[in-house]
């Protein structure tokens, strides 16, 4: 099966300018922080980026919106980051905006060969422009597509080198959504394990999703909000 | 007038007893704190998390377990985790009893609008259109007016829609209001606040029927 | 919360004539054989029953087709049932069939809020007979909407007061998707715990989807192709 | 001609390494047996296993696990079970790599019949109608005639159709044939099988191309 890769900049080999990637996490909880910073130092520009949110400015997604490498994001909430909002109304960075149990339904639609579904979410909007209305029991819905894109990156809790993935509590997110959804399926783990370690009754994301794998270094798992009672 | 934390106050005594409650960022994530005591109510933070406890203490703190607002949380016994895509199935499945949010404007036919300033701010919608276009018990928890004094309880929205028709009661530092048919209809009054305050406040229709009372805590 | 009943009897308060059920399992594997024994002793009848099988003559939902208590079955597979195929042939029995994904897909949907989406499966048959057609990236598909249920049935291996379930290994199957589905959901589980005692990040079905739990008994869990090395 | 288990002899030889596939019962169950020895193949079982093993000994039987044929059946290090929904999002994403199927009926352009005889035989299509409107490397294996010795490799179906235009390959008693844009295009013969007897049973278009290899395995 062989999806083992030593490292990060192995494992984003074959993302080129241009393409289409998916992002796991949520803020930055459970984002890909190896395949990151490969991309990062990787240089590749003009990414179309689907996720949830856009990073911080000098964290996550927000590096690479630092170096310039995103033409167009993909998110439902992207309110933390400076660097994103002058990018965005100079007029350098596209931005579409969309609720986020659509996003994720639209990478889970991706995932399960269904090529287009309704919800209700976003009827009346701005967010329904363009896209199909349809009234099932008399109720107002819009058609959304499965996303199209050529890598998901994933970071999982653990994984075994067949590709079965587990999560973390909130760090699950758009993971298993994103694992699904790519072309290529690249997932970074903070621990991995040979096959048979993890429980066949708890796996969160089957390895069959999975093409390359690795575990992951120097995880600075930052926090956006330190609340403490 | 009432303060955040009584606004807070007055929406929690809508809670019920085995209700799931998704509160939004703001105002609404204050409602956790006034919960009845001995009552069952159940947190859902849409990010993945079902059951969603205090504030960790400084050793607790875990980097991976947060709410929809990417603040540091804790579980409680029965809490249970899952994807995003669950996560809204619940939501737009209507499992959710009760849903409060914030807004930038209402209308008097219930239409809200939280997610954008044309050309100012640019944020997103997050959630909140999901729950808007899903939930069946919608309560919006804003200040009456904005910082200029002028109204936010509109005819109609000037900003960006979140969803239409959606918003069943609203609380603010003035009042609060059912949205019925006929426009906002005024139920409770701060301790305070008369009236004609909340008439001169609210630009859409209003509906003032007999003796309004105070709100009680 | 108050999820908890005593028994399957008190379970099923509320299922009435005409009604339409959702049934977990494949196969013999996983039915909720609590409920499915008190709805035989309740006598409802005229129901329309979603379930990938049908049982066999003596187990399962072949019970309840014994007494004649459903209308019509939407299944994937009804081959190992006599009664049932002397029942449908006879002009007694209504019956649908669907391609498994399909099933478990507008299982799923309901419990989603999707009220329709598109699948290839089935294109070109008679499962598309009266169906949307429609065409994304160059391939057919057709329209699917969401089952609408009274009651979803479902058994788990764990679950605790709350409504939390674990399902085990294959036993799995149908029963999440059924268990986000129906108007009211009803789960027997062979071991009901409190609250705390089940993991949060391994739980499959969240208790928010549950509204009835009770500890089963007597399950004879009964095997169709005892195949051994 | 080919016994049941040359069949899958045959078929076992487009297996490669790494791949995922889905056996359907009958003919396709008897694949698994003929993996070449260290070839890593994962069985995908639709009911909601990925890496099914080997039948379990009479210790080791769990009624809780079995396999899309109901056959109890064991798991094997890196197996893992998932829901139906998740099992068919595998399928129709494309993941599997290799689909192997019965068959009643097959036309020289690939359509499959195999769910329903109508008015006689109604079991239902079970997971086969998804597997065939989904995978992209599907191969039937079946006997290329019926029990009155009349063909089942057709220019017309006469059953109903369970997927359109998806038969890439199919192994039969008598030959190997792939589905090209010409029809049933003859790769190789089993032993003792000449070409006019695979024409004689052959009513769908037959392209016969040069010397035809026999069978090796």
């Amino acid at each position: 099966m062989n999806k083992v890769v030593n490292n990060a900049e192995e494992a984003i080999q074959g993302i080129s300018d241009g393409m289409t990637l998916m992002l796991g996490g949520f803020g930055l909880c459970g984002i890909p922080e190896n395949n990151i910073r490969a991309l990062v130092n990787s240089g590749v520009k003009n990414l179309t980026c689907i996720s949830n949110n856009a990073g911080v400015d000098d964290f996550g997604i927000g590096l690479m919106l630092q170096g310039k490498q995103v033409r167009k994001m993909i998110s439902s909430y992207v309110g933390e980051n400076a660097e994103f909002e002058r990018q965005l109304l100079s007029g350098e960075l596209e931005v579409e905006l969309l609720p986020q149990g659509t996003l994720a339904e639209r990478c889970r639609a991706a995932g399960a060969g269904i090529p287009a579904f309704y919800t209700p979410a976003g009827y009346g909007t701005e967010v329904a422009e363009g896209k199909e209305v349809r009234e099932f029991g008399g109720k107002k819905y819009i058609m959304e597509e499965a996303f199209q894109s050529d890598f998901a990156i994933v970071k999982a809790w653990k994984g075994d080198t067949d590709g079965n993935l587990i999560f973390k509590a909130t760090a699950r997110n758009f993971n298993p959504l994103m694992a699904m959804a790519g072309k290529v399926t690249i997932a970074e783990v903070e621990e991995l394990v040979q096959p048979g370690e993890l429980d066949p009754n708890f796996i969160h994301t089957p390895s069959i999703f999975v093409n390359r794998i690795f575990q992951g270094v120097d995880y600075e798992k930052r926090i956006e909000q330190r609340t403490v009672k | 007038m009432l303060t955040k934390q009584q606004i807070a106050q007055r929406i929690a005594k809508e809670l019920k007893d085995g209700y799931y409650v998704n509160l939004g960022i703001g105002i609404p994530t204050l409602v956790a704190n006034y919960v009845p005591a001995g009552m069952d109510v159940t947190l859902q933070s849409e990010n993945g998390l079902l059951g969603m406890g205090p504030f960790p203490t400084e050793e607790e703190i875990d980097a991976d377990l947060i709410n929809a607002g990417k603040q540091t949380v804790t579980t409680l016994p029965g809490s249970v985790f899952f994807d995003s895509a669950i996560s809204f199935a619940m939501i737009r499945s209507g499992r959710v009893d009760l849903t409060v949010l914030g807004a930038m404007e209402v209308n008097d036919k219930g239409d809200i609008a939280n997610w954008k300033i044309p050309g100012k701010m640019v944020k997103g919608m997050g959630g909140a259109m999901d729950l808007v276009a899903s939930a069946q018990n919608i309560i919006v928890a804003m200040q009456h007016t904005n910082r200029a004094g002028q109204s936010k309880l509109l005819k109609e929205l000037g900003l960006p829609v979140t969803g239409l028709e959606c918003v069943k009661k609203v609380v603010t530092n003035l009042c609060v209001m059912d949205i019925t048919d006929r426009g906002f209809e005024l139920k409770e009054l701060a301790p305070g606040v008369s009236v004609k305050e909340v008439q001169d406040a609210t630009l859409g229709r209003l509906i003032v029927q007999g003796d309004i009372p105070d709100i009680s805590f």
